[in-house]
């Protein structure tokens, strides 16, 4: 674990009107590891995960990937620069068949694919994630799992030094669930860095590395799965003050 | 690219249109005068719809900013008209459509819905009130004269000329990464960011070259009229027509716009013949059946047009992030 | 419900088509009428002038002709068969129209649009096709050379600048008697007209000694004139000239009248000429100057002033209409003389001129008519050219308004 | 000068208020974006015009027919013509073209019967045109009259939205109609209410505006959009907004003419509109679209 750091994040501070949804939050990713980003439901994880993508931009603060100052740039910028995610709501190309999905990552990155070098790219990597036999399928007719998958295909599509799961996991059914985790796994052993956003347990305790908490917009806890879930004011956070 | 272009698939559609628009070159030697100038109107009508959806079709906005670029044309063609060569002056006035789309499409593009549609309506009556301004002040010479030897013929010839290159122009960035940018961003803005996309500049190109388009047009078109003032070169009528036109044909085509294009062009044409006393109360009520007893014709193609995903029910284009987590 | 919506639009392009025939037949019986077209603004902007100055002026004359039994071309009376369509304002639209006269209706000879704009779209059709072309209600300091470039176009109502000058040529006078300062403001629509004439009006009065105190434009749709008629007043101007078109000058008069606005002479463009300004200000409209004139103690002028009223419900302006009329008598008087439809033959008797009109004896084009007018007692007189037979005196000073009720 | 330019300005900027005021209700309330709306103010215009003329009734007078009148008119207009639209579109987007295509069909059947009615000419008749001094300017009774009933109006309207039952019915109907339903408000009443008491409006403000300005028939585009550039200025569905973005335009417009140029007056009202829709595209007003 003592690898390079390749995403740091410091003073972050969001607010929207009077309601403060990110709070002087800190925490560093190191290449090659997948960080569980928890908290109750408000926390203010999706506005961190907005915040590094770029969706939103900070009031304070700043977002370093790879060394780089990518606080505020534009999102196509943050993209270009390697981060890559997937949404809360899985957002997907419904009109698009499934190779457009993937050259919807491949064409636009930098050193982009188009026409047959696209084409054979993005079947290897429908190959990849199991959708292999729904090559020409509209993406709106795929069943939900197939859905996530495409999107997290999209997502890898664009060869991101840093990937961003929102509750990927979230609504599968067990044995969706295990082939989702599998999935995950398959790719921190490609060296991919990871952040989650996640809910499912048994997920975080397999696939996380290190985990974060927040609540309400400031971070409490950081560190390996096991001790942070049985941190008293993570258990507070979570169920309130009586099962502290 | 190359490889793509030689592509049967992208040969035979080139090549079939090639020989619609050189049997369509031979109209004026087949038919009078008076079918000329309806051919006019026809192709006219066609290259503004086709240009209009080519930008309104994918990215929702309703621009009724048509006259505005139609008019720019217009009025270089009546200022430099007479001092340089025609093709010349198309340069011009296509320079001038693409600096004044530039500067609109960078400040306006933020704004969503109605505020746009209400926006491009007002920079219509701003641009011609400015024109007006400072050919009174300045040029002291309001209403400009246009006497070029450029016959019925020529003007139709050039426009055919201008909707075969848009066509083909269509035609190939629908096949081009500009196109497929511009296709994911009509799906879900958002995506196409985090794709990577420069979805303000991809917007701004597409408003540019429809822009350029609706410029030539109005260009082409001007000395048919010998005189050009701010009030006939901008006349508004004219967007709204281009919009009615292309959303009852179906922006999302390339050749979609020319299906409102030729129905609506005869039928203006037979009711301007038929009822010169009553042609607003025809007009009229021919809009009232069209929204009311061919929904498939409006109201079917804009759902096609407007929202193919039912999890948007907001105006399409202002799609934001879940805020707080 | 895609194919169903094309096959819908198929349905109506082919419905569309249809009709168009029955249209092209209607248009191909070949009868022996005299065809007359005119595609005219009959909606859009154009409406309120078309409607004031021309379209009953055509009207009119067909219903007097064909009443008559008809045009007498040699020993035969062929009455008069119209065809008309609205040109919406637009130079498109008239264009195109015009194209469907010549092309689809085959008629005889076509009647002008309204203004200058869809007159100089139309010019270069009709001279293409041999058609002559009245064109009555435009205004254009390039007339002469449209004639020469349109051999068979005649610019009725000639250039601004013969207005201006003539406007101006009289406050000459008037200032050189001792009668008013050399202090003179001026409005303009932004429109060709009012930019023409204000520009001929300028370089005139600067020429024979004016200051102009104000010169400025307002926009075309602007009624609200009301900051500009205050600052004028504060001014000290004997003379206020306004080229402006009938909603702008209905405008300033009222304000003027609210303001207590009263200058020596008060001229006021387009519009003041019509019933309507009559009608809107009674006796306030008692020595106000602008365009135009009748001199209604000519019978002829009387009578046709009566059967306009008659006809359309209220009386002609004293300008274009008056000029428009002569036109139109001149068109039944040459076609009468030529003998013949044949459209060559009524176009060379057009061009020789020497028709009895309501303007005397009068040649399409000729400026024969009056250049300033007047409301005295209720009736727009002519005075100016002073030299022209009839030419009344001016009201000087402009009466005070009395006031609205 | 100065005083009499903005009491100019305020005289004008009450007409352009009044004239958008039910459309700011049509538009806000009912979302309808009606295209022949300035087709009714000119209907209103014409009624006055023959009333007068023809039976010598005063038109403040005849505002007591031509209130009812009208509301009725919008309310048939509304219930024939557009419910069967707000019944079938399936969101805001869709309901915002079908009533643009229909209104706009209205928009050319209204001009076209004023047309055989009336012919395209200019119309214009004398009524309360003396002047009245207003701290040292003399301005025309008539318009005087349309600011008292744009001010009166947009207070009162602002009054009766914020603090009374059925303006708080409206109020909800006019942010959320869905929601609105859920607490027992008849939306389809409310919207059709709306819709006619606009209309009403409109006939009030062509009613008015006829007594001073020269109009035909071919004039309504106009005033549509004038009023629309001043509702959506002001804030959609907002009163109070209406009658500030119109005293603004009126008055920049008297100070432009004033000091600058005359013929500038119409290019500062739509740079100054095209400016606050950049600045805040919701309208001085208006809440900010989520």
């Amino acid at each position: 674990m003592s690898a390079k750091t390749l995403l740091s994040i410091s003073g972050l501070h969001k607010a929207f009107g009077g309601l403060i949804a990110v709070n002087q939050m800190r925490f560093d990713v190191h290449e090659g590891e997948i960080v569980g980003l928890l908290g109750p439901n408000g926390s203010g994880k999706t506005t961190v995960m907005n915040l590094i993508s770029g969706a939103l931009s900070p009031n304070e603060g700043k977002v370093v990937l790879a060394g780089r100052d990518i606080t505020s740039l534009p999102v196509h910028a943050i993209s270009h620069a390697g981060i890559a995610r997937t949404f809360q709501l899985v957002r997907i190309l419904h009109d698009l068949d499934c190779i457009e999905n993937i050259e919807a990552g491949l064409a636009f990155r930098p050193g982009p694919l188009w026409g047959d070098a696209a084409k054979s790219a993005a079947i290897t990597l429908l190959d990849r994630i199991g959708l292999a036999d729904h090559a020409h399928t509209s993406a709106g007719d795929l069943t939900y799992i197939d859905q996530k998958r495409l999107e997290l295909g999209r997502a890898l599509a664009l060869q991101p030094k840093l990937l961003l799961l929102d509750e990927w996991l979230a609504g599968l059914n067990p044995s969706e669930l295990q082939e989702g985790i599998s999935l995950v796994r398959k790719l921190k052993s490609e060296g991919l860095t990871i952040i989650m956003v996640e809910h499912v347990m048994d997920a975080i305790r397999s696939l996380c590395d290190r985990c974060v908490v927040m609540n309400a917009g400031t971070k409490i806890a950081d560190g390996p799965p096991e001790t942070v879930l049985s941190d008293p004011e993570v258990i507070r956070a979570y169920l309130g003050d009586s099962h502290a | 690219m190359i490889n793509c272009i030689l592509k049967p698939d992208f040969i035979k559609p080139v090549f079939l249109g090639a020989v619609i628009f050189a049997a369509l070159a031979f109209l004026p030697s087949l038919v009078d005068s008076y079918y000329m100038s309806l051919a006019i109107s026809i192709v006219s009508f066609a290259v503004l719809a086709t240009a209009w959806s080519m930008f309104s079709g994918p990215t929702r906005y309703i621009s009724l900013a048509t006259v505005v670029f139609f008019g720019i044309g217009a009025y270089t063609v009546a200022v430099l008209g007479e001092v340089l060569p025609f093709p010349v002056v198309l340069v011009c006035a296509a320079l001038a459509g693409t600096m004044l789309a530039l500067l609109v499409g960078f400040s306006t593009l933020r704004l969503a819905g109605v505020y746009f549609v209400i926006f491009t309506f007002g920079l219509t009556e701003l641009v011609r009130q400015v024109v007006s301004w400072y050919e009174v002040n300045v040029t002291r010479e309001m209403g400009r004269y246009i006497f070029l030897d450029i016959t019925q013929n020529d003007i139709y010839w050039q426009l055919l000329t201008l909707f075969a290159v848009l066509l083909l122009t269509g035609f190939i960035l629908g096949r081009s990464r500009l196109g497929f940018a511009l296709r994911i961003i009509g799906e879900d803005e958002t995506v196409a960011r985090h794709c990577g996309i420069n979805v303000t500049r991809v917007k701004v190109a597409l408003f540019v070259l429809s822009a350029v388009f609706m410029t030539l047009t109005g260009a082409i078109m001007a000395p048919r009229w010998t005189y050009i003032d701010p009030v006939i070169a901008f006349n508004p009528m004219l967007s709204f027509q281009v919009v009615i036109m292309a959303l009852l044909g179906g922006p999302r085509r390339l050749l979609g716009p020319l299906l409102g294009v030729i129905p609506l062009t005869l039928l203006f044409e037979v009711l301007t013949a038929n009822f010169p006393n009553h042609f607003s109360i025809m007009l009229g009520v021919t809009f009232m059946v069209i929204v009311y007893l061919l929904p498939g014709g409006v109201i079917g193609l804009y759902e096609k047009y407007r929202t193919p995903q039912k999890a948007s029910p907001s105006n399409g284009h202002s799609k934001t992030e879940e805020k707080t987590a | 419900m895609q194919i169903s919506s094309r096959l819908r639009l198929a349905t109506l392009a082919a419905a569309t088509t249809a009709l168009m025939s029955t249209a092209a037949l209607f248009g191909a019986q070949a009868q022996e009428t005299y065809r007359i077209g005119y595609a005219i603004s009959k909606t859009g902007p154009g409406a309120p002038g078309a409607n004031t100055s021309t379209i009953p002026n055509y009207e009119m004359w067909a219903k007097e002709i064909n009443d008559a039994g008809g045009l007498k071309v040699g020993d035969k009376m062929i009455p008069i068969e119209v065809v008309e369509y609205d040109d919406r304002s637009s130079s498109e639209e008239a264009v195109r129209a015009v194209e469907r006269l010549i092309n689809q209706d085959k008629v005889d000879f076509i009647l002008s649009p309204w203004g200058t704009g869809l007159n100089l779209a139309v010019a270069p059709i009709l001279d293409r096709a041999g058609y002559a072309h009245l064109a009555g209600t435009a205004v254009t300091d390039k007339a002469p050379q449209l004639a020469k470039r349109w051999t068979n176009s005649y610019w009725l109502l000639g250039t601004g600048e013969q207005y201006a000058v003539e406007m101006v040529k009289f406050l000459e006078q008037l200032k050189s008697d001792g009668k008013i300062n050399d202090k003179v403001a001026m409005i303009a629509v932004a429109d060709g007209f009012g930019i023409e004439l204000s520009n001929a009006g300028r370089d005139a009065l600067e020429e024979r000694g004016f200051e102009l105190v104000y010169d400025k434009t307002y926009p075309l749709g602007s009624q609200d004139l009301a900051t500009i008629v205050n600052e004028i007043k504060s001014l000290g101007a004997d003379t206020f000239v306004a080229f402006s078109y009938p909603p702008g000058t209905l405008g300033l008069t009222e304000q003027a009248r609210v303001l207590q606005f009263n200058p020596k002479i008060f001229y006021a463009g387009v519009g003041t000429a019509f019933p309507l300004y009559k009608d809107r200000f009674g006796a306030d409209a008692e020595g106000v100057v602008s365009l135009g004139g009748a001199s209604e103690t000519d019978p002829k002028i009387a009578s046709y002033i009566e059967r306009h009223v008659a006809f359309a419900g209220r009386e002609p302006d004293r300008w274009a209409s008056i000029v428009n009329w002569a036109s139109l008598q001149s068109l039944q008087q040459a076609i009468e003389r030529a003998g013949s439809t044949d459209r060559e033959a009524v176009n060379a008797e057009l061009a020789k001129g020497g028709f009895d009109t309501i303007l005397g004896t009068y040649k399409p084009g000729d400026q024969n008519f009056w250049q300033v007018g007047q409301w005295q007692d209720g009736k727009f007189v002519g005075i100016a050219p002073t030299d022209m037979e009839g030419a009344h005196d001016l009201v000087f000073p402009k009466p005070d308004w009395k006031g609205a009720q | 000068m100065l005083s009499y330019a903005v009491f100019s300005g305020i005289t004008l900027g009450g007409m352009y208020a009044l004239v958008a005021m039910g459309l700011t209700l049509q538009y806000g309330v009912s979302r309808i974006m009606n295209l022949a709306y300035g087709e009714l103010v000119i209907v209103a215009s014409f009624a006055a015009f023959v009333l007068m003329t023809s039976a010598g009734i005063n038109p403040v007078i005849g505002l007591l027919i031509f209130i009812p009148a009208s509301f009725a008119l919008n309310w048939a207009i509304y219930r024939i013509l557009l419910s069967p639209l707000v019944a079938r579109a399936k969101n805001r987007g869709m309901l915002e073209v079908d009533s643009i295509l229909a209104t706009f069909g209205l928009l050319f059947i209204v001009q076209g019967i004023l047309l055989v009615w009336f012919g395209g000419n200019y119309y214009s008749y004398d009524f309360m045109n003396g002047a009245v001094d207003v701290f040292g300017a003399a301005i025309a009774a008539n318009r005087l009259v349309a600011l008292g009933f744009a001010l009166v109006f947009g207070l009162g309207f602002y009054l009766v939205l914020t603090r009374t039952r059925m303006g708080t019915a409206l109020r909800a109907v006019a942010v959320d109609p869905q929601s609105a339903r859920l607490v027992a408000i008849d939306v389809n009443f409310a919207a059709c209410f709306a819709f006619a008491l606009g209309g009403a409006m409109a006939a009030v403000g062509g009613v008015l505006v006829s007594m001073f300005l020269t109009f035909s028939t071919s004039m309504g585009v106009a005033f549509t959009m004038k009023a629309l550039i001043v509702v959506i200025m002001g804030g959609v569905g907002n009163m109070l907004g209406a009658l500030v973005a119109g005293l603004i335009l009126g008055i920049a417009e008297a100070l432009v003419a004033t000091y600058i140029d005359p013929g500038l007056t119409i290019a500062v009202t739509y740079v100054i509109f095209l400016l606050v829709l950049l600045i805040k595209p919701s309208g001085l007003f208006g809440r900010t679209v989520s």
